[in-house]
């Protein structure tokens, strides 16, 4: 279990082998999130990742905490950049070790969906024609972290 | 009480700080109350909790309802809906 | 769309490079699969892995284009390796990329739930006592593969 | 009608030969057919297709059912249940 959060390029290939050696792991899923450039009058020529530092860390640590408890998992690591970035870049990674495919799977799915709705980052894209703009929220993320249902994985500060 | 108060993305940029200590008023009770008095601050502070429902709230770095309690906080944050990964 | 039967590793780094480069990719998964040791009585030395040249390939083609057909891939890769290995050593590589996401992971996990059912590749193997085995297949791998029901994958010949 | 065969993993262990080109008898017409004359050839092929159910079948290198027709088949393959991935 590891959480970076960081300005440089992240290796898959070099963070895999880091993770798992010396483990007896026998499936690794990764997602790897890439800035895109889209097209037409939204094209963007940049991203700006801004981020909550110290939140970001425990978030992620929690959502990762909560990942192993529900999978058995060898290994889990999550890099996630932020900085300006531009279109192929790298933005976040993913991967999860276990003897299994199965949850390898469904806890690499499991830390998107949760860290797209709980660690604080935000996103301003640069268009081509030099406007800049805060990227919406999709509702579709909020749907996706439903799927997951209770226990909450990251504890909520309640009244 | 003194708080440290944290803004993030477009709250930031409309309120014109990343960050700031404050005394805040004793009668305060819920992180609520607290962007309730902030809209109250200055114009620029008018627009960034213009409409507090889509404004997201952490007590010391763990995320908040609005009607959770401040009592013992030492910092808040306000932030847009988390647009990462 | 692309799929190898080679004897040789893999890079998941350079395969994934040469997928998306130039491409307009949000979203890769990746699956890897390696030889696990296990423990106890049942150790592995290595492992052999046969399969049926011609088949193979026709098996991971038409399990790929199912998956074209059902997820907006931008892209997707199947590697197999054969030949003996050793634990630790990577057995099959499976990457997907979309503008998505859902997409991707979806993807990534039909082709490694349909390969595992119907690509022609046999498991044997070596225990640490000297002790030759034929791997059996599980179950739970037939059970993977009917979540995605109907419309079947890889047609099957009919009387 | 002359067709190719392959075995694979135990089946070809079993039969002692991983291809061969045979003249089938004309009588046969499905998968299950060559299987069951497969099995009266020698004690190694009796052997190999002792467990005829659990012998999968393959008709010019598409997965096919012991009822599926061998008509005009090229190549049949029989092998255990896949287990690669």
């Amino acid at each position: 279990m590891a959480a970076r959060i960081q300005e440089a390029d992240f290796d898959i290939a070099a963070e895999i082998r880091a993770l798992t050696s010396g483990q007896d792991v026998g499936a690794v899923a990764t997602f790897t999130g890439i800035v895109r450039a889209g097209a037409g009058e939204s094209r963007i020529a940049a991203m700006t990742l801004e981020h909550y530092p110290g939140m970001t860390e425990r978030a992620l640590a929690d959502v990762e905490a909560e990942a192993c408890r529900r999978w058995p998992l060898t290994a889990s690591l999550v890099i996630h950049r932020f900085g300006r970035l531009v279109p192929g870049d790298n933005i976040v990674l993913v991967i999860t070790a276990s003897a299994h495919r199965e949850a390898a799977f469904d806890a690499a799915r499991f830390l998107m969906d949760y860290l797209k709705t709980e660690a604080p980052f935000w996103k301003r894209e640069e268009r081509a024609s030099g406007e800049t703009t805060w990227v919406h929220a999709r509702p579709s993320d909020d749907q996706a972290r439903e799927r997951w249902a209770q226990p909450r994985a990251v504890p909520s500060r309640k009244p | 009480m003194t708080v440290t108060l944290r803004y993030f993305a477009w709250v930031r940029e409309r309120a014109g700080r990343a960050e700031e200590q404050v005394e805040l008023p004793a009668d305060l009770e819920t992180a609520a109350d607290v962007i309730g008095w902030l809209k109250g601050r200055s114009p620029e502070f008018g627009h960034a909790f213009e409409k507090p429902e889509i404004v997201r709230i952490a007590i010391d770095q763990q995320h908040a309802q609005p009607s959770a309690s401040i009592r013992g906080a030492r910092e808040i944050a306000f932030f847009p809906p988390v647009t990462g990964g």
